[in-house]
């Protein structure tokens, strides 16, 4: 095979106020085949998403380029005239931004979004693009393909952005794809079928795609070729087989012994006993809540329903789902930040007022909350310096050069430069930004931290730090944690606790050693298997499943009546699960699973999983009844 | 691959060495200015000293009517010693002293008010947006309801009630134009509002006053900065046309507004280049503003341009 | 004079006049009595006539009257109405009309802005169907005149209705909207000559330089109130030209009587003395105007003028003589645009007063509602005059003891005496040794009667502007363009 | 959505209400005795308690107060105390003109002015954008009456192209009119253009440092259309904002304009309303002013929410 792309020598730097540079990619080369995967993986910071810009001959604003080529077909792309820079965006290289959320304007339908490259280099007429679109959305397991261009940005839900954003880089069917992390914001499930669509469409039209990630297991599934970064240097590079099972760098080592394994029960440490108390730290009794406002005691659009969770002091609440399933809802109601329709949150024991402009400034500071999108959560006018010395100076009152000294300290403990604070967010990269975001609710010294996946653009060692930090800090303070993520082997990991939503609806709960074991609900099932493993051909092999293929090709519906898992359940009832709230039944003490089955007919179902061919019928790929 | 990464990477990545030494201060945020923006600074400053000291170096008095022809040309000579530099006005004064001598209401009462109008149309106008329902609600109908009124009407009426001075001139510019500040104002912070960061501040327990200055002005700051380099003309104008209406600057004093509405119709009566009596001040106008907004525009460029920088056409 | 000149020059007929006056508004009217502005008083002109009309020497002749005469010491006036004047609708002209329209200057209810000038009427009556007389209180042989004045012009029996104006006038009225303009059509049926012109269209430009600019680029023939500067621009510029008479109209500074510092008469002899009344005419005026001495009266009112006294100069060390006498150092004087080259005066004036160590603070004031609320009731203010047909009118208008308008509230009783007495005095000798007497104590007073507290610098001219092509206007001193009297008279040389 | 514009609607109804408590109110604070100055010199007591009682000015504030907002819903504005014309003939055709000029002004200088602010956007920082720049801050700054001024000097008396006063009366021919009413047209265009020019600038360069429009420039979109689609459509309610008070401004604050060209609106009806204490003529004034506004605004508020597809299909 030929080389459709080479980068030679790439050089990309910033420059500080007095115009001294700082390099941030110092020389890097690498070759992108056609038909070919190339998996840049690296820590965060160490420049994969500017090096994955730079194949557009395109730096953000800030950064330069002081030497180096990347040719396309042979042509150094950064040294064209604009105008055949501008043609080769979007045509012959597409990008899929980090950031999905942010990423998408929030004014323009998502079907002009998606199509408009490829109608707008000529490759396609809209006809023809819309008509490739809706294929995509098909593809990607997007709900109601046939008008899902119709509607805005703000109408779908983080993850499914994320899968729009594949479909706005694959519908042109550019030479190169440049993925920058594409799979961050998905959970499990959907992240199989997002991998299965990047593999056909590069397999179908030959493309070749350079995929930026932090996660090894997923590199595994898609790519042939690995290059391994740190701080804007090339480490290692080879093939995938070859980096996988024999790293020779000190780094890439590293990286892989960081890699958290599938998750099975015992791996949760236990808890220091020395906060320990019986008594619940935040209590969250029968709540709902919703969106749109409340109308006769009830949210217009409910989300969460009937929701009992305790977390005990010092103690770490696992809380695992679907995208869409109501994991942020959760704790945003128990921030305040949405107040509940009904139920009541007890912190230490007493009542919190449901909305935050209620609580007193102690109580505020006790509970933080980290947010999700972390693009959105810091002011892109502060500096990082501001952003983090504000909470100290709010609810301490220390200023002046104790406070840098604070902020200092609290930049070390997320592994960040001390000179960042006299950085703005848009000078960070993505995992570097979903840092301070966490440090912020750390200097305010919560009593509970409300986390909402704040792992999920870390690269492994990074990441593990940063829950060993978060551990060191439970020992320390007795902090207690909710922790969201969809990546189950750190919640296997960090978490005492586990709470599995669906839907808006507890489905399992109880300690982490019982809810990853056997006896599952089976959603919990479906959750656990799709955890992809770090070994080349587990995605071929998990598809050959049918249980798989029957499980994930759904969407999530939130429904009234009866058991919200029944259209995706392979041992769901017919006329009993589909109008019956299921009832919950209690295998160990503290674990719960509702469902309508036995005890027996869930462990017989995990037995033989592949005889369970009920529901199969309705469960063909295209399924209507999904909107 | 250099040594000294090898060595980073075995090290715990806890105790990574490079970036420890806390610098001695955080390094400023400096503007960096452009031509057209330094020649702003130079034409501001060059007002701001001659609103300070406009009166000791005039060549004449602001109210002294030299014994001669009304709207004399530039460099005509004066029969008592001296030179119309830049020309004399109807009642046979220096421009040039006026002008001078005016800088210091101009530029002084323009600012200010401009200023006052600022807080109190920003302040407002994103504690509605940030407040919401009914304090919006209130906040918004009385601020239309005095938006509705001509300008020049609501000037007369509260001047024309209140009595002439400059503290009242100043008050009634800045309410009148508070008024358009808070509706821009406003619909900046609606679209700020929605943004996390916001409600993380008010997750924090921040006060409204902390939210509307650190979180969401500097957000709008880029097109509110533009707006108030526009309206420090419009007060200019105003408080020429209440002048007009005899209620705004009390003469000898002068004001370049007034002093080009004077003289305006020397470009009618005024023969050869006396025909220029307004134009002098309407330039000292026209420079004063334009140099603002020029600071103005290099210091959005900063918040606004780099990306647009790198669009092809 | 210059109107029968004017009229001897046989005009052309046809063509359309556009005439812009200063001022209009909302409250522009085409009822007489409550005239009070020059585009209302053209607009009565045009529409209206009198029962006498004033000369160009402010003698009078006989208008609806055929004759008018008076009984041996003027107490009782006599009007013989002409036989063929018909108002606009077709009704015929009887003295019905005239005491109607009389009457609406008397009592309670009356709004009339003249009542005042016929106060001393004590009834009119009617004759027969075309004559009527006026009985006085006492003599005054100035009622012809007065009644030449716009305010008393004759409109039909009973009229209420004022959105049209049904009168004898040369024109009829062809549209009338307040503050845009009012179009007249020449009047067939007139009972004289008549109107030159086809049409009239009177409208107003408020800014004088856009009027101007009007004037000079040909969109209107005449214009009211042309700015002094202008008149090199406008005498520069060709087809069009200046029409400046000489008048009694003036302006000047009111020093009230009744309080601090007015009451002190030395603080007003210095601010007399700093007046530059020469610089005032040549630079302010540019010439287009009279030295005035404090005295309401100058020669425009001819034989009544006192010419004998002695005008007072620019005299710095008189003034500051006499305001070391008053003791009074700082004062603030209101004042408002009210005719033009005031301000400038006063800043004269400021600047003066700074030399003698005086502090004149000028407080600029609002026209709006400047003579309900600055004028007479602040102590320093400033007044502007047109001129009267007379000048007992005038100084019984502004000087009389219970003048409602009294500028500075002086009280000289003998003065009011020899204001009513001089009425009734026919010979001119007597006559003039009278008005000199009172005009001496108006400007300077004697020691025992100060003077009446108005400092008046200077008379000024009524200054026009009109089309080359425009003639016929005559140089009547009593309003602009030759004291409205241009409407019937004027003729385009191009028609 | 609907329920959205009818909020707004009904929202313009209580600012329409507020108004007319500050408008009655402020009318009355002027101070000087309304009869006083009406009747002027020549009032009598009788005279003036005549007019009072004949004003109702003897009665309650609050009673005065709502017969005046009674006959004002009833469509009865009253008659002018001056001249005694109702105050429905003097105004309508006045307003007629106002809508008529303000409308011509708004039909080109919103398109000229927002399309000058997007190709000012469109190259930050280029010649372009300074020339654009410089220029509408040269206008800006140049006071109107002098441009007013100026141009009457220049094109009607220099030039003689153009009538120094605006004609608009019935009986004047199209072209007359058009060559009438070109100077305060291009006068009003000039005032109005220069701040919706920088403010669309402003407007456009604020939202381009957002991820979306990095995002538009990775996908090799065009200068125009980043400008045009992606930055101007999140950009919107503001400028919307700024037109809807620059368009106010065109019907109520160019009494400089109607004064030096002899345009005959309603700004200068209600100044004059002020000078002569013409109370009724005053509120009814001010009253259309607020109405206008309040549409206007309604129309900003909804053509910002038309734009914006949140607040469009709210969540
Ligand atoms: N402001 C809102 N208005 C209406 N619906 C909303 C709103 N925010 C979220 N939702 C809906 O509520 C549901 C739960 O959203 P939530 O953000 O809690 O999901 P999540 O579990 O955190 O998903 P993810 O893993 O993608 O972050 C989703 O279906 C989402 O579409
Ligand atoms: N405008 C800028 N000015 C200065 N430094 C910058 C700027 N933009 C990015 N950087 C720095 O460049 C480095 C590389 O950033 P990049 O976004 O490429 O990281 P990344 O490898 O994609 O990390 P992540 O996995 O966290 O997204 C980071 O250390 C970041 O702080
Ligand atoms: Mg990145
Ligand atoms: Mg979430």
């Amino acid at each position: 095979m030929s080389d459709l792309f080479e980068i030679d020598n790439l050089q990309i730097q910033a420059r500080k106020e007095d115009g001294t540079p700082i390099p941030i990619v110092k020389g890097v080369s690498f070759n992108v085949k056609a038909g070919e995967v190339v998996a840049l993986i690296g820590e965060s910071g160490s420049g994969k998403s500017t090096i994955s810009m730079a194949t557009m001959a395109y730096c953000r604003p800030g950064l330069e380029f002081p030497g180096g080529e990347v040719r396309l077909h042979g042509k150094d792309v950064l040294s064209m005239d604009p105008q055949d820079q501008r043609k080769l965006r979007g045509n012959n290289v597409a990008y899929l931004a980090q950031s999905a959320a942010a990423t998408f304007n929030p004014a323009i339908t998502i079907g002009e979004q998606v199509t408009e490259a490829a109608v707008l280099h000529g490759t396609m007429t809209q006809e023809e693009a819309d008509k490739r679109a809706v294929e995509l959305y098909h593809a990607l397991e997007l709900p109601d393909p046939d008008r899902l261009g119709r509607r805005y940005p703000h109408q779908v839900s983080g993850g499914q952005l994320q899968r729009l954003m594949a479909a706005m880089a694959l519908v042109s069917g550019p030479d190169l794809l440049v993925l920058d992390e594409p799979t961050t914001a998905l959970d499990v499930t959907t992240q199989i079928e997002v991998l299965k669509a990047f593999k056909k469409v590069i397999r179908d039209e030959g493309s070749a795609a350079i995929y930026v990630t932090h996660d090894l297991a997923v590199v595994a599934q898609v790519a042939d070729h690995i290059v391994v970064l740190y701080s804007g240097e090339i480490q290692e590079q080879g093939p995938t087989e070859k980096i996988i099972t024999n790293p020779t760098h000190p780094y890439t080592k590293r990286l892989m012994a960081a890699v958290k394994p599938t998750p099975v029960a015992g791996m949760g440490e236990l808890v220091d006993d020395a906060f320990d108390r019986d008594e619940a730290n935040v209590e969250v009794r029968n709540m709902t809540a919703g969106y749109g406002g409340i109308v006769n005691g009830k949210p217009v659009i409910t989300v969460l329903r009937d929701i009992n969770v305790k977390i005990k002091n010092s103690h770490v609440v696992g809380v695992i789902g679907e995208s869409g399933c109501g994991k942020s809802t959760l704790a945003r109601v128990i921030a305040g930040l949405l107040p509940a329709a009904k139920g009541e949150i007890y912190l230490d024991g007493t009542k919190l007022e449901a909305d935050l402009k209620n609580r007193s400034k102690e109580e505020l500071q006790k509970v933080q909350f980290v947010y999700q999108m972390a693009d959105t959560a810091l002011n892109p006018r502060q500096l990082i310096g501001d952003i983090l010395g504000r909470p100290i100076e709010f609810y301490q009152g220390i200023k002046g050069s104790q406070r840098r000294e604070e902020v200092a300290n609290l930049l070390r403990m997320v592994e960040l430069p001390v000179e960042f604070e006299s950085r703005y967010p848009s000078e960070l990269s993505g995992g570097q930004k979903q840092r301070v975001n966490m440090a912020r609710a750390l200097a305010a010294k919560p009593e509970i931290m409300l986390c909402d996946e704040v792992t999920s653009a870390l690269d492994s060692i990074v990441s593990s730090n940063v829950i060993k930090l978060l551990q060191k800090l439970r020992d320390q303070t007795g902090v207690s944690f909710v922790f969201i993520s969809h990546d189950l082997s750190t919640v296997g990991s960090f978490a005492d606790e586990i709470v599995v939503l669906y839907a808006g609806r507890v489905v399992e709960q109880g300690p982490v050693d019982e809810v990853l074991a056997p006896p599952y609900h089976p959603y919990t099932r479906l959750l656990i298997s799709s955890v992809p493993e770090l070994r080349v051909g587990w995605l071929e092999d998990t598809m050959q499943k049918r249980e798989m293929a029957v499980g994930i090709a759904r969407g999530v519906e939130i429904t009234e009546r009866g058991c919200p898992f029944y259209n995706r359940c392979p041992i769901a009832i017919d006329d009993v699960c589909d109008v019956e709230i299921p009832p919950t039944i209690e295998p160990h003490k503290d674990h719960f699973i509702t469902c309508h089955r036995s005890m027996e007919d869930i462990e017989a179902a995990e037995a033989a999983p592949q005889q369970i061919l009920h529901g199969f019928e309705k469960a063909a790929p295209d399924n209507e009844k999904v909107a | 691959m250099t040594d000294m990464t090898q060595n980073e990477i075995q090290d715990d990545a806890q105790e990574k060495t490079i970036y420890d030494e806390l610098p001695d201060a955080p390094p400023k945020k400096t503007l960096k200015l452009s031509w057209t923006g330094k020649l702003g600074v130079i034409v501001v400053a060059f007002w701001a000293l001659m609103a300070l000291i406009g009166p000791w170096v005039a060549p004449f008095d602001q109210a002294e009517i030299l014994d001669m022809d009304s709207y004399l040309p530039p460099g005509a000579e004066i029969d008592g010693g001296g030179t119309h530099w830049l020309g004399s006005d109807n009642n046979e004064r220096d421009t040039l002293s006026r002008i001078l001598w005016g800088a210091r209401m101009t530029v002084g009462i323009s600012f200010v008010a401009t200023l006052l109008a600022y807080l109190l149309g920003v302040t407002a106008g994103i504690a509605a947006a940030v407040k919401k329902g009914w304090t919006d609600m209130i906040l918004s109908r009385i601020n239309d309801a005095i938006l509705s009124l001509p300008t020049i009407m609501l000037g007369l009426l509260i001047v024309v009630a209140l009595g002439s001075s400059i503290p009242i001139l100043i008050g009634t510019a800045a309410v009148i134009y508070a008024s358009s500040v808070f509706r821009i104002a406003r619909a900046y912070g609606q679209e700020i509002m929605v943004m996390d960061y916001v409600e993380s501040a008010q997750a924090r327990g921040e006060t409204i006053w902390w939210i509307i200055f650190r979180e969401v002005l500097p957000n709008a700051a880029m097109p509110l900065a533009t707006d108030f380099g526009l309206r420090l003309v419009f007060v200019v104008l105003f408080i020429s046309s209440l002048s007009f209406l005899g209620l705004g600057i009390q003469p000898p004093n002068a004001d370049w507004g007034s002093m080009v509405r004077e003289s305006l119709e020397a470009m009618q009566f005024a023969e050869g280049m006396g025909a220029w009596a307004p134009i002098w001040p309407a330039l000292a106008i026209a420079s004063f503003t334009i140099a603002i907004n020029l600071i103005v525009d290099d210091i959005s460029a900063k918040s606004g341009g780099d990306l647009a920088k790198k669009m092809i056409s | 004079s210059t109107a029968q000149e004017a009229l001897a020059a046989t005009p052309k007929k046809g063509g359309r006049v556009k005439f812009a006056s200063d001022l209009h508004g909302p409250s522009d009217t085409l009822d007489p009595g409550l005239n009070t502005s020059t585009i209302d008083y053209t607009r009565g002109r045009s529409f209206y006539n009198s029962l006498c009309q004033i000369n160009d020497d402010l003698s009078t002749r006989p208008e609806l009257a055929e004759e008018f005469s008076a009984n041996s010491d003027n107490s009782e006036w006599t009007f013989k109405l002409r036989k063929d004047v018909k108002f606009h609708d077709g009704s015929p002209l009887t003295a019905d009309d005239v005491i109607f329209s009389m009457s609406r200057h008397y009592g309670e209810k009356s709004t009339s802005t003249a009542k005042t000038l016929v106060a001393d009427v004590k009834e009119w009556k009617k004759v027969d169907s075309h004559t009527v007389k006026a009985i006085m209180q006492g003599p005054n042989a100035d009622l012809p005149v007065i009644l030449g004045t716009p305010q008393f012009k004759i409109i039909k029996d009973g009229t209420t209705d004022f959105q049209t104006a049904n009168g004898t006038g040369p024109f009829t009225l062809k549209e009338f909207s307040p503050g845009v303009r009012s179009i007249g059509v020449r009047n067939a049926h007139y009972w004289r000559e008549g109107a030159n012109v086809e049409e009239i269209e009177i409208t107003a430009i408020t800014d004088k330089v856009a009027r101007t600019s009007a004037l000079l680029s040909g969109d209107i023939d005449l214009m009211q109130a042309l700015d002094p500067k202008a008149i090199r621009k406008v005498e520069s510029t060709d087809g069009v030209g200046v029409w400046s008479v000489a008048s009694g109209a003036y302006f000047g500074i009111c020093a009230m009587t009744n309080t601090a510092p007015g009451n002190n008469p030395d603080f007003v002899k210095a601010l007399q003395y700093i007046q530059r009344r020469k610089k005032i005419v040549k630079s302010v005026l540019k010439g287009q105007g009279t030295v005035g001495n404090d005295n309401p009266i100058n020669i425009a009112y001819g034989a009544d003028y006192c010419a004998g006294m002695v005008v007072k100069e620019h005299d710095l060390d008189k003034a500051k003589f006499h305001l070391k006498k008053s003791g009074i150092t700082a004062a603030e004087l209101n004042v408002a645009e009210v005719a033009p080259g005031l301000t400038d005066t006063c800043l004269l004036a400021q600047r003066e007063a700074q030399k003698i160590g005086l502090d004149l603070q000028i407080k600029k004031v609002p026209n709006d509602g400047y003579w309900g609320a600055v004028w007479m009731k602040t102590p320093l203010n400033v007044v502007s005059w047109n001129m009267r047909p007379s000048a007992n009118v005038m100084m019984n208008l502004a000087f009389a003891p219970d003048a409602t308008w009294n500028d500075t509230l002086w009280k000289n009783e003998r003065f009011g005496k020899l204001l009513v007495e001089v009425r009734g005095v026919t010979d001119a000798s007597k006559r003039a040794e009278m008005y000199c007497e009172m005009q001496k104590m108006i400007s300077e007073g004697t020691d025992e009667f100060p003077g009446s507290g108005m400092i008046i610098p200077a008379h000024r001219n009524y200054v026009d502007g009109k089309s080359d092509k425009v003639e016929g206007i005559s140089r009547m001193p009593l309003g602009s363009l030759g004291g409205y009297e241009w409407p019937e008279f004027c003729w385009r040389t191009d028609a | 959505m609907q329920r959205m514009v009818f909020q707004r609607i009904l929202i313009g109804f209580v600012t329409l209400w507020v108004v007319s408590v500050l408008v009655f109110l402020m009318t009355n604070a002027l101070p000087g005795d309304v009869a006083q100055i009406v009747l002027g010199q020549s009032a009598t007591p009788e005279s003036l308690a005549a007019y009072r009682a004949e004003r109702g000015l003897d009665q309650p504030l609050l009673f005065q107060y709502f017969s005046w907002l009674g006959n004002m819903l009833t469509g009865d504005l009253g008659v002018s105390k001056a001249g005694g014309a109702t105050i429905s003939s003097l105004i309508s055709g006045r307003l007629g003109n106002t809508m008529f000029l303000a409308a011509l002004v708004a039909l080109i200088s919103v398109p000229l002015s927002v399309a000058l602010g997007l190709l000012a956007a469109m190259y930050p920082g280029t010649w372009i954008d300074r020339t654009l720049t410089f220029g509408t801050l040269a206008l800006i700054s140049v006071p109107d009456f002098f441009i007013a001024t100026f141009s009457v000097l220049f094109l009607a008396v220099y030039l003689g192209w153009l009538p120094a006063i605006a004609n608009v009366a019935p009986e004047n021919t199209f072209w007359e009119m058009a060559r009438g009413i070109a100077m305060p047209l291009i006068v009003l265009v000039i005032v109005v253009a220069a701040q919706m020019i920088r403010m669309t600038r402003a407007g456009i360069l604020n939202v381009m440092n957002s991820p979306y429009i990095e995002m538009a420039i990775l996908k090799g979109v065009r200068r125009k259309r980043i400008i045009l689609r992606h930055a101007f459509f999140n950009t919107i309610g503001p400028i919307v904002n700024v037109i809807a008070l620059n368009l106010a401004y065109l019907v109520s604050g160019v009494v400089i304009v109607e004064t030096i060209f002899s345009y005959p609106g309603l700004a200068k009806l209600m100044i004059d309303g002020v000078q002569t204490r013409d109370l009724p003529l005053v509120q009814a004034c001010a009253m259309i002013f607020c109405g206008t506004y309040v549409i206007l605004i309604i129309l900003a508020d909804v053509a910002a929410i038309l734009a914006n597809p949140r607040l469009r299909n709210p969540k």
